[in-house]
């Protein structure tokens, strides 16, 4: 199964997977859980940063992460996939993105986790501004390297 | 028949618009796409592009009907 | 900081997640968290598996997978590490392993967890012993591959 | 003073013993140590040995006082 989410407001990585969890407690099925979080830090570049926000197309968006995560599946052996990621306007310590991925083996959910991130990372359309603290503001021109 | 064209991020807020209709009844290639709807003459090198929402290279024909975007490199995660 | 726990009872590591994260909230500083959870599956090797019990040697144990996390801080570059295990008896669905990594960066998160995980596996005193659907018990003799 | 040795999981169950004291009153090589403590001749070779709660090789040296155990390959995770 694949989720894609897209919030538009704080959401809280672990809540989500708590509740994915259970509704699905019963099957026993996945042995291995692989989980990223990206989580807004308050500098970049040198830089205080007092808030950050998010911009997408919407539609696009959540068609490139859902093509990511068939991707993956296609690749290795995944039983779940789920991706969400805010938008808006973001402040420090929040949750950015959330990649989960449940699969039988553990070497396949940490290399899908791994490659669904970075996939991401280069490919689906999101673009942030950052405002500092002395009040400027600015497109972040690169990602982070890996 | 019209195309949809949208720019994001840094690059609606220098082209100051971030959607625009083109009036078209023959395909177009990206760059006439790109100097109508931006009013410029050369499409930046790093301006990435989609048409109906899944990324296509410089070369790719727009058909009427199609929605374009040009965008700056992504930067989510 | 390092955490090492030991649970003789079920525990839910997302609710462990929320608790960390608590206490933790207004620091900022961990861009990146890599999680790996490891749950008991219902099969092995073809059988039926009703439970588990998990023999570890006390003391040592919690010993080396201290010096697993420590190992690890001190190859990447991480904020926490913690590190939960399960003990005793295990039922199917259950988490018996916990591994979160805190970083500025994502490559040494995702590394480090990965890399704590295969030495766990290799190194920390545990013994896995199962219970059959049809009543023998057996001890698992190896691990599974990465 | 006397060695304290421990055995782990399905060694535990096939010796039928899970710890004894064994009085020494100078060093002993792991291989005596075993004999003494197992009752067998041989240490089988993929039985693992720590000393002090810290892994060790077959030919370290036991101390008076120390604590070693003897088990099998681990299956934790």
């Amino acid at each position: 199964m694949i989720a894609v989410e897209l919030h538009d407001g704080s959401f809280d990585p672990w809540r989500y997977l708590t509740d994915w969890q259970q509704t699905r407690q019963l099957s026993a099925r996945s042995g291995a859980t692989a989980v990223f979080v990206g989580t807004m830090r308050d500098f970049n570049e040198g830089d205080d940063v007092q808030s950050m926000y998010l911009e997408h197309y919407p539609g696009m968006t959540e068609n490139q992460l859902h093509a990511i995560a068939a991707d993956a599946q296609q690749t290795w052996s995944l039983d779940d996939v789920c991706i969400v990621h805010r938008t808006g306007e973001i402040r420090p310590a929040d949750a950015i993105v959330l990649v989960a991925v449940w699969s039988a083996h553990r070497a396949e959910a940490f290399a899908a986790c791994r490659h669904i991130m970075e996939v991401l990372k280069h490919h689906a359309p999101f673009w942030k501004k950052e405002t500092l603290r002395n009040g400027t503001t600015r497109w972040v021109d690169k990602n982070t390297p890996g | 028949m019209s195309i949809k064209v949208l720019f994001f991020a840094s690059l609606r807020e220098r082209l100051g618009r971030g959607d625009v209709q083109l009036d078209a009844s023959s395909p177009l290639s990206i760059a006439e796409v790109w100097q109508q709807a931006s009013g410029e003459i050369c499409l930046p090198a790093n301006v990435l592009v989609s048409i109906n929402q899944t990324y296509a290279d410089a070369t790719a024909q727009v058909q009427p009907g199609d929605e374009v975007a040009f965008f700056p490199p992504v930067t989510g995660g």
